[in-house]
Parts: C-alpha cells; structure tokens; sequence
C-alpha cells in the first residue's frame, strides 16, 4: 500500500547538485533524478529495454520502427499524470528534445539526441521522432534515466541561456515518478514524498524518501550496514575485508551490478617525453621508444595476475577480464588467456625481443631503458593496484614511477592541464569506463585514427591510447551499415580483441560491477547497471526481519 | 598592537613572575654575580641550561630515539617498505613481519621506518621554510614601518588564499621540471615543503611582528642605533634574538601541522607517489581498517603524536636555554 | 604613646627555592616598630629590604620565598598579640589591607590597568568592612580626599593610566589606607617620582602618620629622604641588619663603616657652593684621601653649538592620519658645550630633557635648527655622514636593564661601535676592549658575561665602555644615574668625572635630580615645557637662581639632613601643563634676559609663575 | 576610535578587491575543469557546448568584472528587494554556480545555520573548556595537572580529526549506538524530542572540533595568565586582602583574557570557513563541505564567492580583533 512503509534512507556519499540530469551528466545527479523522473522506457537489469510511460517497446513487427530504420514512433500510456496532475502529453516529450538540442543551453545529454532531424507530436498520444539516417538501434532519446521526460509546463521558460535560472525547477522538477521532491538541498539533503499521482495506486510503498549527501564511501556504508541508519548506500567501493567487516553486522549487505564497467591500462604509444617540445609531446609525430614495441606491451600484460587484482581490490564487485567490450554476452570475446599470470613467459618475451637485463634489473636495448612512468586518478584501490603492477612489472625488468592525479583534474579534460588523461603525459595511465545503454558501437569507435587527442582537436580526442590502425577504422565505418545483430556483435568482438589482445594498446584489468549496499530490511532491490540503479524504487518495500 | 601577544605561553614569563613578586624592579640584578668560570662557549652554556630541563631532555631521548628508528632502523631491519608480499598480506605479528603487513602484505615495521623518514624531513624543512618566511615578513614589518601595512595586507591575502587550488597550481606547475631536475621523490619532496611552508608562515609572521613592534620601543634598540648599527646588524643582532622565543613557539606547532598536511595533500594526489609511505598516509590509509587491523592506526599515531609531543618540549626546553636571562639563574 | 611595639621582628629569615639552589634574601633582622612611629630601612639594592617587608604581610611566599626562621610579632586591632609568620591564610588575609597596608614602589605598575581606580579601592573596603557598595563608595571619596587628590569624585571612575604617576602613587596610598591600617609599609614609594612630586607623596606620608597615629615602616635607599621622614633607621646589608639608630644618631654618629659609605656617597644640594668646579664625591671605598682635584678645563672653546633646536612630534588622526596636534618636545633651544666640560639638563618628567639629547644625534629628526658638532653641521647631514658624524657623540641611557641587549655578551656589546665603523683588526679590538673594561673598572672575566648576571652599576659601566669605544668628543648622558642606587650611583658618577678629566670629553648631562646636578657640572639648564628656562654656570644658577621654577625645584629636593626637615603640608606644586599645541599653533621664539655674564632666564614666553 | 575604524575600512577596500583578483587568477590558473564529474560517455563536442553554456567562452577579464559586478551590485540589489518587496535588482543574472546552477549565494545562505550551529558550537565549548583549563594550569604551574593539560593538549593538537572522527563514530555509533554518525540538516527543531534529537547528532562533532580548538587556546590562555600573575598590581590586590579566588578570577583573569579575546576573534573566521575534515566525517554540509565540493569539481564562482567571503571575514575580523583589544584594555588608544 502507498506510503505505508515510512521514510527510506538513501546515502548517497557523492551529494546530487541538481534534479535535473540535462543540466549534468554526473551519475549521482542522474540517480537523483531517477527518483521523480522518467523517461518512456527504461533498462532492465538485464539490459532490456522495457517501456514506462509507453504501451509497448517500437519495434519493426509492431511498425514502431519504421522500414528504412530513419523513424521510431513511440504511443504514450493515457493513464500518466504529471505530480501536479496535468496529464502527461506528446508535447511534453517534443518540448524536451527542443529543451536539450537548443543550441545555447549545454545540455549535458545531448549525445543521446544525435543524428535526430525532428521529433514530432502526430496526436497528444504519439510521438514521432525522425533520424537522418537509418538506425539499426534507435533507442537512446527518451530511453534510460538519462533523458527523462520534462513538463513543458514547469520548463518551458527555463530553455537555452535561461536554464541555470531556473533553480526552483532544476531542484523541484515536476515528474511522473514515484516521487516528488519537498525539500531540495543542493549538495547535502532531498527531501522527496510518495507521488499521489503515480499510476500504480499502491506504490510506492515509503511515504518518503531522505537522500542524505556528504562523506565518504566508507561513511556511508557504515551507515547501512553497521548502525542501520540508512537503508542505502550508493556507490559503496571498498576493499573487499572491509566490507566483509561491516557485513558482519548482519545489518545489510554489498552487491554489485554488473554493467560495461572495465578498469584497464592503456599504454602510450607515442612518446610523452617532457624533453619533446609542448605540441609534440604523446602526439603521433613521435612513437614511444619502447612502447611502440609490440613484445614489451604483451609482456606488460602477460605479468599482471588479474584474478589478484580482484581479490584484493574489488572482491565479489569485479571480475578479471581481458576484454574492453565486456558486456552485452554476444559482444563480449571469449578471450581468456590473459588471465593467467606468466611472468616467465613474459621475461622470455622480452628477452627473445632483444631487451636484456641490464645490471640493475632494468631491461634494455640500444640504450633505451625500460623506465615507466605509470598514471592514475586518486583512490585506494587504483593506488593498491598501482603498487601491485609496479611490483610484477619489476619483475619482468620494467622500472615503474607512479604518479597520481586528483580526480577532478584527470578527468577533468582541461586543456590547460597537463595531467588530464587526455594529455596522457605519461606511459601507462589506468583508469575504468563503460558506455551508455547496451550499443557499444560508439564505445568501440572511439579509437580511430583522428580521434587521438592531438592539439589539433584541443585534446579533445578519445583515443587515449593513441591507437591508429586503418583496418580498425575501416571496420568502425563498416560497423554503422550493419544491421543484423550478431554480425554486428561479431565484427565488434574482432574490433576488441585487436584493441586489446592483438595489440595491447588497452590492457584490461578488471570487469567491475558498481557496488551499493543495502539493508536487509529493504526489499525489492535489484541492482541495474545499465539505467540508474534505483530503477525500480517504486517495488521497494520494508520487509520483516 | 593588533596582534595577539605571543602565542603559547612563556616559560620566562614565570621564571620572571617569580623574581618580580619580591623585587619590583622588573629585573633587579642578583647583586652577587654568580662566580663562574671565566670561558664558556655559549653552545655549552645552552646545553647546560637545556639540559636542566627535565620535560625537554626526555623529549630529546625520545626524538632521539626515533630519528635513529627511522634512519639507521632500515639499515638493521632491511625488508623493502614497497615490496608487496601478497600472501603475507594482512598478516599479524610475527617474527618476519614483526608488526605485520598492511593489505597489499608490505612489511609495517619497514613502512614505518620509510614513513618516518619522510614525515620528519617534510615536518622539518616545512616548518623551517615556513619560520623563515614568517620571521622575515613578521621583522620586516614590524621593523619598518613603512612596509607594515603592505606586507600585513599580503598576509591576510595569504590567509584568505583556498588552499587546494594553490596547491594543484604549484604541483601541475613545477613537479615535471622538479622531478626532471631532482628525480620524481626529491623534486616532490620540494614541491611539498615549499607549498606547505608557503602557506603556513602567517601565523609566525603576526605573531613576530607584534614582538617586534614591542623591541622596536626598548631602549637597546636605541642605543644600538646610537653606536651606529645598520638597519640589516640591526635585525640581524638585536632583533631575532630577541623574538626567538615565539618563534620556537611557532616552529614546534609548525611540525605538527606540516607532518598532518603532508598526509591530507596525499590523499589529495598532491604528495609523493603513492607508493612512497610517508605516517600521514599510513594513518588515513589504515582509517577505514581500523576496526579490523587497529594497531595499523595505533602505530602511525603513536608515533606522530609522539614526535609533536618531544618537538613541543624540546621546543620548551630550548627556549629557556637560548634565552640568557632565564639560563643565569 | 606607650613603648609596647606594634610590631617586632625577631630573627627573621627568608629563603627562596631556585633552580641553583636555596637562595637566602634576609639572613638576620630584627627590629621594631611602635605606633606612630616611621622607622626607616635602607640599604642597596637587593639588601633584602623589600623582603622582609613582604614577609610581614606573608606575600613573599606567592614569589616562591618561605620564612625559614625568626617571629614577626603584631598587635592585632584587638590588642591580641600573633606571630604573623604562623598565621593561616584566612587570618592573614584578615590582616592584609585591614590592619597592615603597604604602599609599592611602581605606581605604574601597581595598579590593575583594566579596572577603575574606583573599582580598586572598594575591594577592600567591601572585603574587610562588608560594606554595601554605595557605602564603600562615598568611604572610597572620602579617602581620595584625604590623600588630597584633585577632583576626587572624577577620579574614582578613571583607569589608573588616565592618571599622572604622582596621582595613581596618591590611589595606591588611599588603597592601603582604606581601612586604615595601624601598620603602613612604604616600599620606596617615592622613587619613581619627580622631586616635586616626591616631595608631595612625602608630606602626605608624614601627615597621615602624624594625624592618625600610623606606625611607619618606610623603605628607601635615598639617604636624603630617610633624613626627612625616619625616626629611627634600620641599615641593611647583604641580608642582614648592620646598624640601628635614630635618624640623628645614624647621620652624625654612624658606627658601621657601610652606614658612613652610605652617607658618604649621598650628593647633598649645597655641598658644592663655593666650588669652582665639579669634583668626585668622596667614596670610602676609594682609598684615596684628601680632597679630589676639581675639573677645571684651561681654556674652553666651544665643541658644541645649539641654535633654535626645535622638536616636535606629530599627533596623527582622523580617517586619512593627518597630523591633527603636535607636541612640542623641544621648542627653541639654543645651547653651547665646550670641550671637556659639562652641561646639564634638569627637569621635570616630559619637559623634554631626553629628546633634546636625541636630537643632537638625530636619533629623532629635529624640525628646526642648528647643531653644529667641531664645525660640522650635524641637521645638514646625509645619512651615510650622519652615521660617521655619531662615532664623536655617544648616548648613555637612563635605564641600565633595557639599554644593553640581553641576548649579548658583554664582549661583543662593547665590539658592536668598533665593528660597525669597521675599527681595528679582531685582535686590536680585543686590547681595546680589555683596556675599556680596565676603563671602566670592571674584571676582564666579565666580559665573557650576559647582561643580566650584572648589577645595575655594572651594567651601567658596559653602556659607559660601550660608548667609550669608539672614542667620542661627546658623551650625553641620559638619566645615566637616575636608576641606580645611591652607592652605585656615586661610583658611576666618579667614573664619569674621571674619565672626564682624563680624556677631555664634554657631556651633556640629563637628569632630574639637583644634587646630583649640581655635584658634577660646569654649566646648567634648567628645561620646562620644552624650553630651557634658565641658563648660566652651576653657581649662577644654584646659588642665585632666578626663574621661579629653578625656585621650585630647589625647594622640593629633599635634603639629607635629619635636623633640617623640609617636609611641609604647603607644599604644593602644580602639574606641568600638556605640551601639545594644535598645528597652527605659532610657538614664539624664547627671549632671554641676561642677569650676569652668561647667566639668561626666560622671559618670554612666560610658561611658569 | 571611531575613525580608526573607518580608515581602516577605507584601506580594506582595496586590499579586498586586489584579494578577489588573486583569487581569481589562481582559480583561473590552477588546472581542472568544471566538467570534470562528466562521464567520459559524453563525446567532446558536447562538453565544448556544456562549457560554453557557462559562461566560460569569454575572456577571463570581462568574467571577473562580471563577478564583481554581480558580487557588489547584483547580489545586494537583490536581497534588498527580497526583504523590503522592492523591484531594484529586475532579474538581473546573479552569481551562479557551475555545479547545480543555482544562485551561489542561496546555497551558502542554506549552509550556514548548519556551519553555525556545530562549528560555532564546538568553538563556544572548545573556549569554555580552554579557559579554565588555561586558568588552572597557569595557577598550578608545573603540578600534575598542568602537565597533563599540557599533555593532552599536545596529542589533541596532533591527531588528525580524521582519525579522532572515526574512532568517536566507531565506538558511540556503532558500538554503543548513543548518537547518530550521519548529521540530518533537515532536522527542524520545534520540540523537546527533535532539540534532544539536535543534540545527540551535535555532540561527537561538536566533541572532535572543540577537542581541537580546546587545546590550542588552552595553551594560549596559559601563556597569558602566567604573564600576568607575575605582575605587580597581583602583589596590590593580595596586600589589600583579598582572597586568591578574587584575585585570579577577577584582577588576573580580566588582564589576562585580553590577547586571548583577540585571538579567539581572529580564529572567528575559520568557524564560518567551516572545519572541512570534520564536516566530511559527520556528513555535517556545511560551509567547509560546500568549500571542499566546489573545489573538486572546478566550481569557480562558488569557489571564489566563498573564498572572498571568507576573505572578508578574515578583513572583518581583524579589525574587530584590534577594536576588541581596544575595548578590553583602557590603555590603547587609537590615534
Ligand atoms: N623571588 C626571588 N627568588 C630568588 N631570590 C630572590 C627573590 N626575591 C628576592 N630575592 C633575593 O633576595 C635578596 C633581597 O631582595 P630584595 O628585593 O629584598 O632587595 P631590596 O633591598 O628590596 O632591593 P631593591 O632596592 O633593588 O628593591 C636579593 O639578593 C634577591 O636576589
Ligand atoms: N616619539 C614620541 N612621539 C610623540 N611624543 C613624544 C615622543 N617622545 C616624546 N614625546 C613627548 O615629548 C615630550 C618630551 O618627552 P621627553 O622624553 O623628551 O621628556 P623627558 O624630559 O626626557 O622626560 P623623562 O624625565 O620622563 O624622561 C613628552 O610630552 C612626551 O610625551
Ligand atoms: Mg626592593
Ligand atoms: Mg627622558
């Protein structure tokens, strides 16, 4: 029965700034979002796209996608109203894509609105969005929480230039969702109440919800699962002991989704050598001088013993990979053989390559050392996994210098920087990434040729590691063409394995879930790494211990 | 007058409070010299006075006594502090690990060792940078008056700086050209001192200001000028001896705060490579493993509250020596 | 008056803990006091006089001393006779301030700066008489009356700075008088103090202990003084009493031979009448008998010339500091020293004595004026010629404790000129400085010394060396005795002399002392407001003064002769007026009137009358 | 008095508009990026077009004018018209923050009540512990209490209050669970059992901090009691007969508060500057976590509001400190 199981409790360590997930593309601001808004389908925990606010998913047996694949025609459920009881119309759907595609506003999600020409209402049911070329997957507008449905009505003088203005509605957006925000404390508290007007008469089951913001992972998952103050714990990423600690409590528990998540190594295939004019510096003017070397890169790879990395970094929320697609099933290869440690191996490698151990356990050939310097953000674990690596690598006769960066600038892509994982000023740099919704075309597209960050694209490129293989772009041209679904996955599986085993620009490490803990009193959670993982919040109910 | 008094208190002030209840005169001269031997070179009478100082010379065995822990232990207990014995990992005591492994199963004692090393280098050479830089300012503005309202501007400016970007500055600025010129640990370990001692002379800097402005009246001063001393004898002479004693004060609070910044700039990727184990980071790493691994909180702590506590009596202990008037009774 | 004393010390020792060792500040004394009577203890500096006193109200234990031997018998208001030394603390607290009251030595000091004068002097009324706070009020007026403070009523809400020193003497004698004590301690209450002021303090002194029957206890090393109040005279030494007396009986028939020195080392005003010309007092310590050669200079031609010297300092204020006042330190003064001989300066506090000597070395920037130093101009100067220019004229300062480093060794305080002016190689200097400290008569182990393991007088020699150092025309001496007590005093005085006579240096002497004026110079201004009022040789100006405020001065010196008191309820003085002007303010030029040859009194302006 | 205090506010005008400028030429300089919480999902093109939408196209001095103008007339326009109804400010763009979009000065005026309350707080007590222990310690010089205080102090001052923070929370929290580990800002108190509920979340930071600021102005305040029991008029009030209770607490404490006051004013600032660390631990969110959040994610404008509003603090305070002093001690005067 609705509100009948009083407040939940939700940290969330890294606070929400906004409700509003157009205005940032921040995970936690997404979550947040999830809570009120919601757009016309969703993913399920298994990746299927599954509709919310539609009768049913566009396909082309239904005639939602039409035959050329430029259009998708998606009908509107006619029970949905808005929290302030309008109803929810075509035209709020066509007022959100002008909202994010204004040319003045930065809207955050804009990606998801690429290559469309035109989003129509045919009536106040149906909605009509137009692409300008065919789509063999057209579900990325509107599906998943990044791109909720806004009311026109709440937003419609909040467009372009004038969107930061509007804090009441960026704070307190108007949502079809289970709930509707009461108090909205950027950065620190919601507040949120069961929406009266939800569809489902008997959800959701809390009468309210406390997103509480602020401190630390481990902060916050002490407050689940030992003093019991919450019933969730966002983004609980903690050595895997630690958390056994807290579980002992027998309060909650830590699981983990998994999604598209890799931690990976990627090796720098052109020289970051600060002796090289700025400009030049890990462009492809100049190939590393070792590195470019195909033996020393397999041999890096050869001497990490993944299965460690997990027991120790990430426990039951990662698993060892040696793929960069990992996920969906089709698309992930069947390549194992990193998975097994080979130092020997890796040393005669190297020795057949003709880098002989110098007298200092360095290898070397023509006077080129194999000196390293090894790149990260800052975090326990990335840090724990930097000094494991250094080790095996010392072994293998690799000197490794570890370096770390603040979060905020590595990520942070600023030009100006030269630290930003972009500039890549470094020979190996390890950090993790996945892709939106369950295509990983664009993912896999990301390591052509011109894509390198170079001045010429203001380091703005994706290619972190400098990859450039004529064979691979022609592939990722050939991968948009590509209708049918397992030739796709087929291609995509080749283009992975060049990246990571032919090749080993990209070193995968760790295939890694995103943990959340819960109480054991919270029932109906389900972990969902593919939309926000509180997908499901208006099923969750307080069960009886 | 604005600023506080001296900061902490003044051991002379009571030697002087117990002279002056009797004799008014604020220093009425024990009439008898004390007969003393005619040549005593004023190192050994500071050391004699020091060691009079019962707080300050067991602070001195202790300090002593972990200098040689940190410097010549490694040379006795020679486990490398980075090397990474994962199947001993978080293992307990025992005679290989005698105070156990951390979770990656690198040896503790041998971290502890390496930690202190740096922990006491960057406390030291931060706290020296940040004195000198404090006293300077602090003399200059307090002895020249035209430059008092400037550099006192400048101190609330340094004040008022956020820290962090400061510090992101300075790293993303000069560490590849201080690793290039000193090697990745050394040209860090600089960047860390100057940007710690960069931020934290302000404190000195008010408070020897005062104390200048309070010398400046005395009649020595006067008398000083009168025999023709220039303005840099001046400072040189007569006036940094003369505001030692807060600035003992300062320093020995000053290590304190440089060890536990050195630890918050790690974490905050600005200190040294993070697999470089300095006490700041062993204690913050270990936090979230407290409840299950205490002693890896216990032993870090310990031993950074013990080398404050010692700095902080040796601190007592010297400024009574160093100050004549309080070593002659 | 009946004989049974009030008071009696018997065999009173005091010890105090030290991180050296027990140290013992009064070794053996005994004496007593009967009602009505003022008994004064003198002795140099550190004898243990302000010891004991302390030790009769018991407060030498809160500065770490302990009475180790002796009684210190009292007859309480109830005629019930105790041992003070074994009272509790709540008994003595009963005593304090109710039935024995002491008045100290620093009116500066002595009185709490953030609370009202007020505030301070119904403490003790409300603690010992349980009066209501309006009662202890009006009783608080009532006394300020007493001790004939001007605007008693505004003075009780005013803090103890917004009062002149001789003022807040007057609130701390009221305080100790609050609830009239039989008992009164006087710790050298008048030291501090100008002479006319003193003598103000002494008269009060006197007629509290005359009207209400107070036993005295009075505490000095002045000589002069303890002639003018003692009854009887307890002479201290090192610890111990060494003689005992009445005041007639000590002054003309001392026994001990520290009691003559004592005597000896005092400068009475008069002695010098019919002199010619300074001379060294005669020590007993000297070993040298017969009469000391006075210092005649054969043929003295000007060193120093003074013209129109004028000082002033700015008040600043409002928003932008402008100079809204100034004070006019030195207004007008024009003045000449030949060489080997001595000018002094005598005054009052604050008329300007220390600034006119600053300003001949430029340590302050005079605003107008010429000072002309063996044909240079030193105003004229640049400061890199100002710095040479000051190798010929050395300061000695008033305050022996605060005018030498004490974070220096005596050695390299007396190197610092030689250093300075880059004199002599390292080993030259070491010969000069040995010889200096020969000068000065100081051991050459001392040099090894800081400046707090030094008496007074001896830290007065190291300034004089210091200033020896570099070999200097002129020396001005600021206050160089003021601080000093009389024995040393008169060794510093002696020193000064001779060197004077050996090395042929002129000083300007500054001082606000008479006697000691009128002991050591050749030529004497008398300064007020600024402006030197009267001018001529020592006897033009001692023994035929003609401005009525030398007049003044000569009156209020107290004069060490137990026949001849001086003490008198008339004696009041007014205070001198605020030397601060407005900036507009025109200071008219000083016009002098020439009574005989070289002797000028001011006429105009007319500032005193 | 009165135009010491003008003049002195004359001269931090300018000392303040050159610190805004540091401040933002260093914020401006130092690397990082607004966008930095963006996933790497999001393709350049469109980070170039979120960057552009705030603002930060144009050149760095047309933005820090605007700042300025925003900071000294917008700003001030608008709450004017927010308290007396008036219509002065007409929409006019405030400052607004990078990270949620919202006027920075909304949110700051949302953190203080939090800031206050327990930084403010945990300084009240810290100050009431400090004093008598400065007392006492000063007047027993050398006992064991004093030696102790000294010692305990010491450790106080050396532990990092994420250290002391979590150990507090591990045992009251978790173990005995007396009081909350997580601070609710939500909380409003308008009963007997939500202020009971105030406070037993108040109590382990307020606990940390105070702990901190005890030992630092214990030491002060020690120092300065000795100063003065040695002074003479001490002499004066025990010859009047007094008790040593009235001449402690009343003659010496009164003298020796005096530089504590000024320093216990200076160190007013760092209250609202928040105490970052601690804040973090106990989820408090006041000024310090807004500080700390707007740091790391490139937050300029909050970045440098805050930092100048603390910069104005640090002016502020300065000053009441010399005027305090003046206050307090009848001696100074100001010319
Ligand atoms: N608190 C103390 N600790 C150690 N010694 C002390 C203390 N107070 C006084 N004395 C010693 O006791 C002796 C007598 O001192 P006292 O103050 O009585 O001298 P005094 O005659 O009053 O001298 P003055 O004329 O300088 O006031 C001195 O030798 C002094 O050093
Ligand atoms: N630096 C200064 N600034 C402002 N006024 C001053 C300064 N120095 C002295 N004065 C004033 O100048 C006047 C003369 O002072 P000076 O020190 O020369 O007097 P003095 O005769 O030496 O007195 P004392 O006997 O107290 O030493 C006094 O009113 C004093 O307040
Ligand atoms: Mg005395
Ligand atoms: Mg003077």
């Amino acid at each position: 029965e609705r509100g009948s199981d009083g407040q939940l409790g939700i940290v969330m360590w890294q606070a929400p700034s906004t409700m509003n997930p157009y205005l940032s593309g921040g995970t936690k601001e997404i979550i947040a979002g999830s809570l009120a808004l919601e757009p016309l389908a969703g993913f399920d925990a298994e990746g299927a796209i599954y509709p919310r606010l539609v009768t049913e998913i566009p396909s082309l047996e239904n005639g939602g996608i039409s035959e050329d694949m430029t259009s998708v025609t998606w009908t509107l459920r006619d029970d949905i109203t808005w929290s302030d009881g309008t109803p929810l119309t075509a035209d709020d759907v066509v007022f959100t894509a002008d909202y994010c595609m204004d040319p003045n506003g930065g809207c955050s999600q804009l990606a998801k609105f690429e290559g469309i020409t035109a989003v129509e209402a045919v009536d106040p049911q149906t909605v009509r969005i137009t692409f300008a070329s065919p789509r063999p997957d057209p579900f990325s507008a509107f599906v998943g929480s990044q791109s909720p449905i806004l009311q026109k009505a709440q937003f419609e003088n909040c467009m372009g230039a004038n969107a930061p203005t509007c804090t009441d509605q960026n704070f307190g957006p108007i949502g079809t969702g289970p709930f509707r925000v009461t108090q909205f404390l950027t950065n620190d508290t919601i507040s949120l109440e069961a929406n009266p007007e939800y569809r489902d008469p008997a959800k959701p089951a809390f009468a309210t919800v406390l997103v509480k913001g602020g401190g630390d992972a481990a902060g916050a998952a002490r407050s689940v699962l030992e003093t019991g103050e919450f019933d969730y714990a966002w983004n609980t990423q903690l050595a895997p002991d630690v958390i056994a600690g807290m579980e002992a409590a027998g309060l909650g528990q830590v699981s983990a989704a998994f999604g598209s998540l890799v931690e990976r190594i990627h090796v720098n295939l052109t020289d970051p050598s600060s002796s090289l004019p700025e400009g030049e510096r890990s462009t492809a003017a100049h190939p590393h001088p070792f590195l470019s070397d195909p033996a020393v890169r397999q041999a890096l790879s050869m001497a990490i013993d993944r299965e460690l990395l997990v027991e120790i970094g990430y426990g039951t929320s990662g698993q060892a990979t040696c793929n960069y697609v990992p996920a969906p099933e089709s698309w992930a290869s069947d390549n194992t053989d990193c998975l097994t440690q080979d130092i020997e191996g890796a040393n005669a490698l190297l020795e057949e390559a003709g880098w002989t151990m110098g007298g200092n356990g360095i290898r070397e050939k023509d006077g080129v050392q194999l000196n390293m310097v090894f790149q990260t953000s800052v975090n326990a674990v990335r840090q724990d996994f930097q000094a494991l690596i250094k080790q095996w690598w010392s072994e293998i006769g690799v000197e490794t210098e570890l370096k770390t960066v603040d979060a905020s600038v590595f990520f942070g892509s600023d030009a100006g920087s030269p630290d930003t994982l972009q500039k890549f000023y470094a020979d190996v740099q390890m950090y993790a990434d996945n892709f939106d919704g369950n295509n990983p075309a664009p993912y896999l597209a990301k390591h052509t040729c011109d894509k390198a960050p170079s001045p010429a694209n203001q380091w703005q490129g994706e290619g972190i590691s400098r990859f450039c293989d004529p064979e691979y772009d022609r592939m990722v041209s050939e991968l948009d063409g590509i209708i049918d679904a397992e030739e796709r996955a087929q291609m995509g599986r080749t283009m992975n394995d060049m990246l990571t085993k032919d090749s080993n620009a990209i070193i995968p490490l760790v295939y890694r879930g995103t943990a959340s803990a819960h109480a054991n009193a919270l029932g109906g959670v389900q972990l969902n790494a593919w939309d926000s993982e509180i997908w499901n919040i208006a099923d969750w109910t307080r069960v009886a211990q | 007058m604005t600023d506080t008094n001296t900061p902490e208190e003044r051991v002379r002030a009571l030697h002087a409070a117990a002279g002056n209840a009797a004799t008014p005169e604020a220093a009425s001269p024990p009439v008898v010299p004390p007969p003393v031997a005619a040549t005593r070179s004023q190192w050994s009478d500071v050391w004699r006075q020091f060691r009079s100082h019962r707080g300050a010379m067991l602070g001195l065995v202790i300090f002593v006594s972990i200098i040689l822990f940190v410097s010549v232990g490694p040379l006795v207990w020679t486990t490398d502090p980075t090397f990474v014995d994962i199947r001993a990992r978080n293992s307990g005591f025992s005679l290989t690990h005698p105070l156990g492994t951390d979770q990656l199963g690198r040896d503790l004692l041998a971290r502890l060792m390496a930690g202190g090393q740096v922990s006491i280098a960057v406390g030291l050479t931060a706290m020296i940078i940040a004195i000198t830089i404090g006293s300077l300012i602090g003399v200059v503005s307090g002895y020249f008056r035209r430059l008092d309202g400037p550099l006192m501007r400048l101190t609330e400016l340094f004040l008022a700086l956020p820290l962090l970007p400061l510090l992101l500055l300075m790293v993303t600025l000069f560490r590849e050209p201080l690793s290039q010129t000193f090697g990745p640990a050394l040209g860090i370990f600089f960047l860390i001192v100057t940007a710690i001692g960069a931020t934290s002379w302000m404190q000195a800097a008010r408070i020897v200001r005062g104390e200048v402005l309070g010398l400046k009246e005395r009649e020595f001063i006067l008398a000083a000028r009168s025999i023709g001393t220039p303005a840099h004898r001046m400072i040189t002479r007569h006036i940094l001896p003369n505001v030692l004693s807060p600035i003992m004060v300062a320093a020995t609070l000053g290590i304190a705060t440089a060890i536990i910044t050195e630890s918050a700039l790690s974490f905050l990727g600005l200190g040294f490579p993070p697999d470089f184990p300095t006490w700041g980071r062993l204690l913050f790493d270990a936090v979230d493993q407290m409840v299950l691994y205490p002693w890896r909180v216990i032993f870090p702590g310990l031993l950074i509250s013990l080398t404050v506590l010692c700095v902080n009596y040796i601190g007592d202990g010297l400024r009574d020596a160093m100050d004549p008037r309080i070593r002659g009774r | 008056m009946d004989d049974k004393p009030l008071v009696s010390i018997e065999e009173l020792r005091v010890e105090f803990e030290t991180n050296d060792g027990v140290v013992v500040g009064v070794r053996d004394v005994s004496f007593t006091i009967n009602p009505g009577e003022c008994v004064c203890v003198v002795g140099e500096s550190g004898s243990g006089k302000s010891v004991s006193s302390l030790s009769l109200m018991r407060l030498v234990e809160f500065g770490g001393g302990t009475i180790a031997g002796g009684k210190l018998m009292f007859e309480r208001n109830d005629g019930q006779v105790v041992d003070l030394a074994t009272q509790s603390g709540a008994a003595m607290r009963d005593i304090r301030g109710n039935q024995i009251g002491m008045i100290f030595q620093e009116p500066m000091t002595a009185l709490n700066p953030v609370f009202t004068v007020g505030d301070q002097l119904v403490e003790g009324l409300i603690a010992h008489r349980g009066l209501k706070k309006h009662e202890a009020r009006a009783r608080a007026l009532e006394i300020l009356r007493q001790v004939r403070i001007p605007e008693p009523e505004r003075r009780l809400d005013q803090y103890p700075h917004e009062l002149s020193g001789g003022m807040r003497q007057r609130v701390v004698i009221a305080i100790a008088m609050a609830c009239e004590p039989r008992l009164l301690i006087c710790d050298e209450p008048t030291t501090a103090l100008d002479v006319t002021i003193q003598a103000e303090i002494l008269a009060l002194i006197d007629r509290l202990k005359r009207e209400k029957q107070i036993a005295v206890l009075f505490i000095t090393h002045d000589m002069a003084v303890v002639a003018q109040m003692a009854d009887r005279v307890v002479v201290m030494y090192r610890g111990d009493k060494v003689e005992e007396g009445t005041a007639v009986e000590i002054f003309e028939n001392p026994q001990q031979d520290y009691t003559k020195m004592l005597l000896a080392a005092v400068p009475r005003l008069g002695e010098m009448t019919g002199k010619p010309a300074p001379e060294r007092l005669r020590l007993m310590t000297d070993g040298t008998h017969g009469a000391p050669e006075p210092i005649i200079v054969k043929d003295p031609k000007p060193l120093l010339t003074v013209r129109n010297l004028t000082t002033r300092f700015a008040v600043k204020g409002g928003i932008l500091r402008r100079t809204v006042a100034r004070v006019h330190a030195v207004e007008d003064v024009s003045f000449t020293i030949n060489s080997g001989e001595t000018l002094s300066l005598v005054g009052e506090s604050g008329c300007g004595k220390s600034t006119c000597g600053r300003s001949l070395l430029r340590l302050v920037e005079p605003e107008s004026g010429t000072v002309d130093l063996g044909g240079t101009d030193i105003i004229g100067l640049s400061q890199r010629d100002l710095r040479r220019a000051r190798r010929d004229m050395q300061m000695i300062f008033q305050d022996p404790f605060a005018s030498l480093d004490p974070h220096m060794k005596l050695y390299d305080q007396v190197a610092e000129p030689m250093e300075n002016y880059g004199i002599g190689s390292k080993s030259e200097r070491q010969d000069r400085i040995a010889a200096l400290f020969d000068r000065v008569e100081l051991p050459r182990s001392y040099m090894r010394r800081y400046p707090h393991e030094m008496s007074g007088g001896q830290r007065q020699r190291i300034a004089i060396a210091r200033a020896l150092a570099l070999n200097p025309k002129l020396i001005v001496a600021d206050e160089a005795v003021s601080a000093l007590d009389v024995s040393v005093q008169a060794q510093v005085l002696n020193l000064l002399m001779e060197l004077q006579q050996d090395l042929g240096i002129s000083m300007l002497f500054i001082s606000h002392d008479m006697a000691v004026v009128e002991r050591v110079s050749h030529h004497v201004g008398v300064m007020y407001l600024g402006r030197i009022v009267e001018m001529g040789t020592r006897a033009q100006v001692f023994e035929n003064p003609q401005h009525s405020y030398t007049r003044q001065l000569m009156l209020a010196v107290p004069v060490a002769d137990p026949r001849q008191k001086k003490i008198s309820e008339d004696l009041t003085f007014r205070p001198i007026p605020s030397p601060m002007h407005p900036v507009d303010y025109v200071a008219r030029p000083s016009v002098y009137r020439e009574v005989a040859p070289g002797h000028r009194v001011l006429v105009d302006p007319v500032t005193h009358s | 008095m009165l135009s010491f205090t003008l003049r002195r506010l004359l001269l931090a005008i300018p000392t303040l508009l050159f610190i805004s400028l540091v401040i933002f030429l260093l914020l401006e300089a130092s690397p990082g990026d607004p966008l930095g919480d963006v996933p790497l999902t999001v393709p350049p093109e469109v980070r170039e077009r979120m960057r552009a939408a705030l603002g930060l196209g144009e050149p760095w001095p047309v933005r820090y004018l605007l700042w300025l103008k925003q900071f000294f007339w917008v700003e001030p326009l608008y709450w004017t018209d927010r308290w007396f109804g008036t219509d002065f400010s007409q929409g006019a763009q405030r400052i607004i923050s990078f990270q949620s979009r919202s006027p920075v000065f909304d949110v700051i005026a949302q953190r203080i009540p939090q800031t206050l309350t327990v930084v403010g707080m945990s300084y009240v007590v810290g100050i009431l512990i400090a004093i008598p222990i400065g007392i006492l310690s000063a007047y027993k010089q050398y006992s064991w209490f004093d030696q102790i205080g000294t010692f305990i102090s010491m450790i106080g001052f050396s532990m990092p209050t994420f250290f002391t923070g979590v150990v507090l929370i591990i045992i009251f929290a978790v173990n005995l669970q007396w009081f909350p580990s997580v601070y609710n800002t939500t909380l409003e108190v308008n009963d007997w059992d939500s202020f009971l509920q105030q406070v037993r979340q108040m109590v382990m930071p307020v606990t940390v901090l105070a702990l901190y600021n005890a030992a630092q102005i214990s030491r002060f305040m020690r120092s300065s009691m000795l100063d003065n029991l040695g002074q003479d008029y001490v002499r004066t009030a025990r010859a009047k007969g007094l008790s040593e209770r009235k001449v402690v607490l009343k003659h010496v404490l009164r003298n020796s508060l005096i530089p504590v006051v000024t320093v216990i004013a200076l160190g007013l600032p760092a209250v609202f500057g928040g105490a970052i660390i601690t804040e973090q631990v106990f989820r408090v969110n006041g000024l310090g976590q807004l500080l700390i959040s707007a740091i790391h994610a490139n937050d300029i404008p909050m970045v440098l509001t805050l930092t100048f509003i603390f910069a104005i603090l640090i002016v502020v305070f300065t000053l009441i400190a010399d005027i305090l002093y003046g206050v307090l001690d009848p001696r100074i005067r100001y010319d």
